[in-house]
């Protein structure tokens, strides 16, 4: 990796970093990745969001889903860990809490594959400075 | 200068001066119990812990009252700050801070080595507490004793002074805080016996404990079995600072010197016969002059030899550097110190001469150090078991013994010591001082190497309170490097200097383990860290030197007769044997099982 | 002074770890931490030779050793088990969890079961507050305990 | 189409189940029920307006529905299209319906700064946090700032230490700076210490690039080319993350030698706590960095002056400098417009306890009590009644119900008698006895006690073996009366911030819940049943059958026969000798027949 050498090159940076992000989540491409964040601060790995991530990885393998996995950290609903952030192309993301193998089973066939809602959303309650 | 109003005084101080000290100033006298200045010494203690000083700051430098009380001895002053040191908050503060600290003492004021002279009871006293309202556990630890410390933690109020003292001060790295919160408390490592630790019996944190916690191992029972004992014959030499020092303890101004009560006192109490440590230190001159003599001559012939010579007189350092320095133990002299030659004489020459059997003679020395007791048990300065020097006390103890044989110190007539080991020299008197030592060798050596008199035999360059000197004295045309230092860190730097190729060229430097040398002793009065006490110590010692009519230790009569009927020479065959030592390697080894 | 034993690996794995740290005495904490992480306590012989190779009293290694909590000179059992009593924790019940752990082992805080496999300590907050009462077996955390788990918590290991 | 309702516990306790049902059947009357989903959801945050219905994709927004609502929301807005406007919310300002949940500011009550990049990007990866604007910051200050400049930006954001005491983060920075020396130091406080808190472990764990960031900031401030992180050794993964998060910012050249091409050189090493609270203080915390017993020493010299190796240091803690880059971003002017009067910008807070939702939440300055535990902290748990909040931990107080509608900022808590601490705050409700509470902090004060200064080593320990006396039931009314003046002699005469708050727990409670203690003192009675030996199990001989499990059960063999056999009962009742008993519970665990309560 090369050092970044001035701000300007940071911003453009940014830019580039950015819109691959954004092609990810925002597009409207439903052969277009889906990406699941799982919480693993330590709240949520006490609450076993490895293992969870595992399974799901095993499971959308199992599945054929191609999805984009990444660890984040403390969402802030430590009341319902494990919790997990999915983001559909084309659709809002949505929050589950309390997640173990049954319902991530249930996140993938249910929600991801046929846009059904499954048990366990939570409402996002704050607003993020970006 | 900046202005400052205390209790409604208004006075002028320099920036950076405490609100104690400007208290100090301005006649108002805030009571302390942590805080420790030796001033001019640079020791000075003020971890800020016990909160008994704290006062009420109603105008701070921006106008405002602070929310706290502050702690006197460690908040500057700023300009236009107003204090009160009295008000009803600080008072009913201060007087709870101190009940506190009462309900976690064993408050045994009748039975402890410190009642009179503590200052936690002087605290209680002035602060008229009547009761303790707070009832609940207190801290109790293993009591501990070296031969010649003993720790009673439970009297412990942690002001730190011992652990400032053993660290800062000494290097020595003995004591430190251990544990937390209610369990925090001063100890050696793992809490286990101070014997067993890097200790060496210097003994200053007994000096600067304002309470119990830290005592002398009390001889005085043993002394007075031995002289009521008829059997025995009981023997008594006391030491140059023990003189300057003891007057103290009996009402007396500091810097009184009571020589010849002192010595119609011991006469009182009961020995056999007085004599005086001071005229071991002429001999101990002897000895190491000649020493020091030798190993410049060899190295001025290009031979090998370690310089500088070190002294040996201070048990606390002779016991310091086998401890940290097993690698040079070679430098320092190997010149017993003189209470063990007074020992040696006293137990050999003099019991022979009057006809004494050896294990019927009690050698009891006076010294002004805790150390000498731990000294004198050492098993080279024992022939069959018997020691050389049976007892050591401290002045304290004297002090004490004193008065228990209902002595007025006060009303004697002075008397003489007896001879022939009593007559000494202003040389050996000046042993008490820092660079001391070095001043009765140069007038010494000086003249046993050139063969003329001293000009002016007052070496004032390495007199004084100066932590560290040096000086260069020549020795007709070979300039002689002398260093002089007290307190064991700067003997650290010192002997760390040495270590890395004596960089500065020293031919002999004087160590003493004890602020302002033996006149600081731990065991002299205890001076509650006025360090004008140490000052007046020294100012005596320097007059009675100056009174004195023989001040060079090789023309004591005494000295001169023994070595012609006795010892031969100076380092001779006999006096190597009886008069000198050796070291021994007591570092820390790691040994792989 | 007292002889330090040590066999010969120890010994180095400790003078390693203090040159690393350039034999400096302000490093202290930091060489205690890695010489803790290897041995799993700190008894006296290694502290005296970390003293010895970082060149500051013992008493000073001791001083530190007893004033952090995370120090410890007293071997841990196979399974270490940690009761958080952090506020959360105690107001959702830790101290019933304890009891029962110091029931089921029959040792107290401090102690290790005389098998060697359990050891008790009880620590303030692993930030783990959302599962709480939590306990910690090893470095696996167990969150939302109540006394009647704790029989198969220590089961696992058993 | 969705309707998602509310399930969090505060709605369900309020009909929530039954309008689920409601739904469900009558979807299903209307063959509907394949094309709409009904689905419960965890809580709004909106407690106040539950239970919520929402129905996607539209986002439309009801509240304080009723189980007798369900069928006009099906019928008119599922069925027809046509939204149910009284069931809508009625924004308080304009009196206004909202239907869009994204139009309700006010629902909105938490709004994430220091969070921000929490669960929102990968923390071990450098790219997803550059993506969101990472080192932006940085950038700014080196390029276009000069270190006065920055000073003067943080100054005037307002931002204020959020590691307890509030003190303000520029003028700090600018103390420091003044006193130019060849070496200096930035810290970062990350010795978390204060038990049920955990802001400080979250964002090192969840963005641990905007503390890298910051720290670089605060050195070109100041003029510092170090940075250390005094971090719990407690915390393993956020040490993780964080020494990742600086391998990488090496690896891009954002810290190291010349920074982005400016020539500021600045770099950070880690340093590791060893389980001392007192460690929090700044002065213990330089000791122990410098590798020696963590006890503070007296202020001044302030770090600014003497800080690490007497060298002049800023101590900030991790969530102060969390804000420090979307300041310089955003600017001051920005930060300024959110919060109170004196405290700008937002509070991270850790909630827990007895409160349904746990969690980490960051709300501005100035939000009420109310706010955060009713709406966004759900309610109390298990519907029980809330009894105190404690924040600041064990320097801070338990405030009230009184307190409630208190909008919170540093002077606020204060002047309630607590403070904002670190921002634990830890719910309780009528199970915990404010007793025990007080004692369980002094308890925890006592432990972390460094033993330097008499007060708090002796003034503590006497207060709790006061505390103890009366939850044993032998406190007298002198007692509070000593306990009193105790707290107020340590809090005027304690060293250190630790020592000077430690009595506030004790006060606070004292203040807030003086009935409680009467109570323990003088009728010798713990009403939330947590002081043993206040309590006295009983076995009522009506209902006990004699099976003797309880017997069996009791390690203390304090329990035998009676002669009593009860009506329709065949054995004679059981009883417990008080004097043996040991009120551990486990006969009351054990009897199936509920023949034993604790008094």
């Amino acid at each position: 990796m090369a050092k970044v050498k001035s701000l300007a090159e940071l911003k453009a940076m940014r830019e580039k970093l950015q819109t691959g992000l954004d092609l990810r989540e925002k597009s409207n491409d439903p052969d277009s990745l889906v990406q699941i964040k799982v919480a693993m601060a330590t709240c949520g790995i006490a609450a076993g969001a490895k293992q969870v991530m595992e399974h799901l990885m095993e499971k959308a393998d199992e599945l054929k889903l191609a999805v984009v996995f990444t660890q984040t950290g403390c969402m802030g609903y430590c009341h319902a860990e494990p919790t997990i952030e999915v983001r559909v192309p084309g659709r809002d993301p949505l929050v589950f809490g309390h997640v173990d193998n049954k319902r991530a089973d249930e996140i993938l066939t249910k929600y991801v594959m046929n846009n059904e809602m499954v048990e366990g959303i939570i409402p996002v309650n704050y607003e993020t400075i970006g | 200068m900046i202005n400052v109003t205390i209790d409604n005084k208004h006075i002028q101080v320099e920036p950076g001066t405490t609100i104690l000290k400007a208290a100090r100033q301005a006649g108002i006298n805030i009571p302390t119990l942590c805080y420790f200045e030796l001033a001019g010494m640079k020791f000075e203690n003020k971890p800020g812990g016990c909160r008994v000083c704290v006062v009420e700051v109603v105008k701070d430098f921006n106008g405002k009252p602070r929310r706290n009380l502050a702690p006197a001895c460690a908040t500057d002053c700023v300009e236009g700050m107003e204090v009160l040191t009295h008000s009803p908050r600080v008072i009913n503060a201060r007087k709870t801070v101190l009940e506190l600290i009462l309900s976690d003492h064993p408050n045994d004021c009748l039975q402890c080595e410190k009642s009179g002279d503590c200052e936690l009871q002087a605290l209680a006293i002035r602060l008229g507490v009547r009761d303790i309202p707070f009832k609940g556990v207190q801290s109790t630890y293993r009591k501990d004793s070296t031969l010649s410390v003993r720790r009673d933690m439970d009297k412990c109020v942690m002001c730190r002074r011992c652990e400032t003292m053993c660290n800062n001060i000494q290097s020595v790295g003995a004591l430190s805080a251990v544990n937390r919160g209610f369990s925090a408390v001063v100890a050696p490592a793992f809490e286990q016996n101070l014997g067993d630790s890097s200790c060496v019996n210097c003994g200053q944190c007994v000096q600067v404990c304002p309470v119990g916690a830290l005592s002398l191992v009390d001889n005085i029972g043993d002394v007075m079995a031995a002289i009521n004992d008829p059997k025995k014959t009981v023997v008594v030499q006391t030491a140059p600072a023990v003189r300057v020092a003891l007057g103290e303890e009996f009402g007396m101004e500091p810097g009184t010197i009571v020589t010849g009560k002192m010595a119609a006192a011991l006469r009182e109490i009961g020995f056999d016969y007085v004599f005086d440590t001071d005229w071991s230190a002429d001999l101990t001159i002897m000895e190491e002059g000649t020493e020091l003599l030798g190993r410049v001559k060899k190295v001025l012939n290009g031979e090998k030899a370690a310089l500088p010579l070190f002294t040996s007189c201070c048990p606390g350092w002779v016991s310091f550097y086998e401890k940290n320095f097993p690698d040079l133990l070679d430098y320092p002299s190997t010149a017993k110190s003189p209470q063990q030659m007074f020992g040696a004489v006293a137990k050999n020459f003099f019991a022979q001469k009057i006809g004494v059997k050896r294990e019927d003679m009690v050698v009891v020395s006076i010294m002004p150090c805790l150390a000498k007791k731990s000294e004198c048990a050492r098993d080279e300065f024992k022939v069959n078991g018997n020691p050389d020097v049976d007892y050591s006390l401290t002045t304290r103890e004297l002090a004490h013994l004193i008065k228990q044989c209902n002595v007025d110190l006060n009303n004697l007539e002075p008397t003489d010591f007896d001879s022939p080991l009593g007559q000494s020299t202003g040389a050996a008197v000046i042993f008490g001082a820092t660079g001391g030592v070095m001043e009765a060798a140069v007038r010494t050596a000086y003249e046993v190497y050139t063969g003329k008199p001293l000009a002016n035999i007052n070496l004032e360059v390495v007199r004084g309170l100066e932590g560290t000197k040096e000086a260069t004295v020549d020795f007709n045309g070979l300039p002689v490097h002398v260093g002089v230092c007290y307190g064991l860190a700067n003997a650290r730097k010192m002997m760390e200097e040495v270590r890395n190729g004596n960089p500065r060229g020293f031919h002999f430097i004087e160590v003493m383990a004890c602020p302002g040398g033996c006149i600081g002793g731990a065991g002299q009065p205890f001076h509650h860290g006025n360090s004008d006490i140490i000052r007046k110590r020294m100012e005596a010692t320097y007059r009675e030197d100056a009174g004195k009519p023989i001040r060079k230790s090789h023309e004591n009569p005494d000295i001169i007769a023994i070595y012609k009927e006795y010892y031969g020479e100076p380092c001779g065959h006999l006096s190597h044997e009886q008069l000198h030592t050796h070291y021994f390697d007591r570092s820390e080894h790691v040994e792989v099982k | 002074m007292a002889t330090i034993k040590l066999s010969e690996s120890q010994l180095n794995f400790i003078k390693d770890v203090c040159k690393a740290h350039g034999n400096k005495g302000g490093e202290v904490i930091n060489v205690l931490h890695k010489v803790q992480g290897e041995f799993g306590y700190l008894p006296k012989e290694v502290q005296e030779v970390v003293a010895l190779e970082l060149n500051i009293p013992v008493s000073r290694v001791y001083g530190i050793v007893s004033f952090y909590s995370f120090f410890t000179m007293t071997p841990k059992g196979e399974h270490p088990i940690s009761v958080c009593l952090g506020t959360a924790c105690y107001v959702r019940g830790a101290e019933k969890v304890l009891d029962e752990i110091k029931r089921q082992l029959g040792i107290n805080v401090g102690d290790v079961t005389p098998d060697g496999k359990f050891s008790l300590t009880v620590l303030r907050c692993v930030g783990a507050c959302g599962l709480a009462p939590v306990i910690e077996v090893g470095d696996k955390v167990y969150g939302r305990m109540t006394p009647d788990l704790v029989k198969d918590v220590i089961a696992e290991y058993k | 189409m969705h309707v998602l309702c509310c399930g969090g516990t505060g709605c369900h306790a309020s009909a929530s189940a039954q309008i689920i049902e409601n739904f469900k059947r009558i979807l299903a009357e209307k063959g509907l029920q394949d094309e709409v989903q009904v689905i419960q959801t965890g809580c709004f945050g909106f407690c106040e307006k539950g239970p919520i219905v929402k129905i996607m994709p539209d986002n439309t927004f009801y509240t304080q529905v009723k189980p007798e609502d369900v069928e006009k929301i099906v019928n008119e807005h599922i069925i027809k299209g046509r939204k149910v406007t009284d069931l809508l919310y009625m924004d308080p300002e304009n009196q206004e319906h909202v239907s869009d949940s994204k139009h309700m500011g006010f629902y909105r009550k938490q709004l994430r700064i220091a969070l921000r990049n929490c669960g929102f990007v990968n923390p071990e990866n450098i790219d997803e946090c550059i993506a969101r604007g990472g080192y932006e910051g940085l950038g700014k200050c080196l390029t276009e700032m000069t270190p006065q400049q920055v000073i003067d930006e943080v100054t005037k954001s307002g931002l204020r230490g959020r590691g307890g005491a509030g003190f303000p983060t520029g003028v700090k920075w600018g103390l420091c700076a003044k006193n130019k020396c060849d070496e200096m130091y930035v810290i970062c406080n990350a010795d978390e210490g204060d038990p049920g808190a955990f802001m400080d472990r979250s964002i090192m764990e969840g963005d641990p690039h905007s503390i890298v960031e910051a720290m670089a900031i605060c050195g070109y401030a100041i003029g510092a080319t170090h940075g250390l992180v005094y971090i719990r050794a407690e915390y393993p993964l956020a040490i993780h993350r964080l020494q990742v998060a600086i391998a990488q910012a090496r690896e891009y050249g954002l810290l190291g030698e010349d920074i982005m091409g400016t020539g500021f050189n600045f770099d950070i090493e880690l340093r590791y706590g060893a389980g001392a609270f007192v460690c929090g203080e700044e002065t213990a915390l330089i000791h122990s960095m410098e590798g020696k017993r963590g006890e503070p020493t007296l202020k001044p010299p302030f770090p600014a002056v003497s800080g690490y190796m007497a060298k002049p240091s800023n101590v900030n803690n991790v969530e102060t400098f969390a804000n420090v880059p979307i300041i310089i971003t955003k600017g001051a002017d920005w930060f300024q417009t959110i919060g109170s009067e004196k405290s700008k910008g937002t509070k991270v807070f850790a909630l827990a306890g007895q409160i349904n939702n746990v969690g980490l939440i960051e709300v501005p300055m100035g939000t009420t009590l109310r706010d955060i535990i009713f709406e966004i902290g759900g309610g109390i748990k298990g519907g029980r009644q809330f009894k105190a909040v404690q924040t600041g931990g064990p320097s801070g107080g338990c405030l009230t119900t009184k307190h409630l509608d208190t909008p919170i900022d540093y002077d606020s808590l204060v002047a309630a008698g607590s403070m904002m601490g670190s921002g634990g705050m830890v719910v309780m409700d009528e199970t915990s006895c404010m007793v025990a509470i007080a004692k369980f902090y002094l308890e925890f004060t006592c432990e972390e006690s460094c033993g330097k200064c008499s007060p708090c080593r002796v003034g503590n320990k006497r207060m709790l073996e006061i505390l103890e006396k009366i939850t044993d039931g032998r406190g007298t009314m002198e007692d509070l009366q000593e306990l009193r003046n105790l707290a107020a002699v340590i809090k005027d005469t304690a060293l250190c911030g630790l020592g000077q708050t430690s009595p506030n727990p004790v006060l606070s409670t004292l203040d807030n819940f003086w009935d409680e203690y009467v109570e323990h003192v003088v009728d010798k009675k713990c009403r939330a049943g947590v002081c043993k030996k206040l309590m006295r199990y009983e076995i009522d001989r009506e209902k006990c059958i004699g099976c003797g499990k309880c017997a069996k059960n009791c390690p203390a063999e304090a329990i035998s026969k009676t002669n009593y056999i009860a009506e329709g009962h065949k054995l004679p009742s059981m009883e417990i000798d008080p004097a043996k008993c040991i009120k551990c519970g486990a006969c009351m665990s054990g009897c199936k027949f509920n023949a034993i309560s604790v008094k």
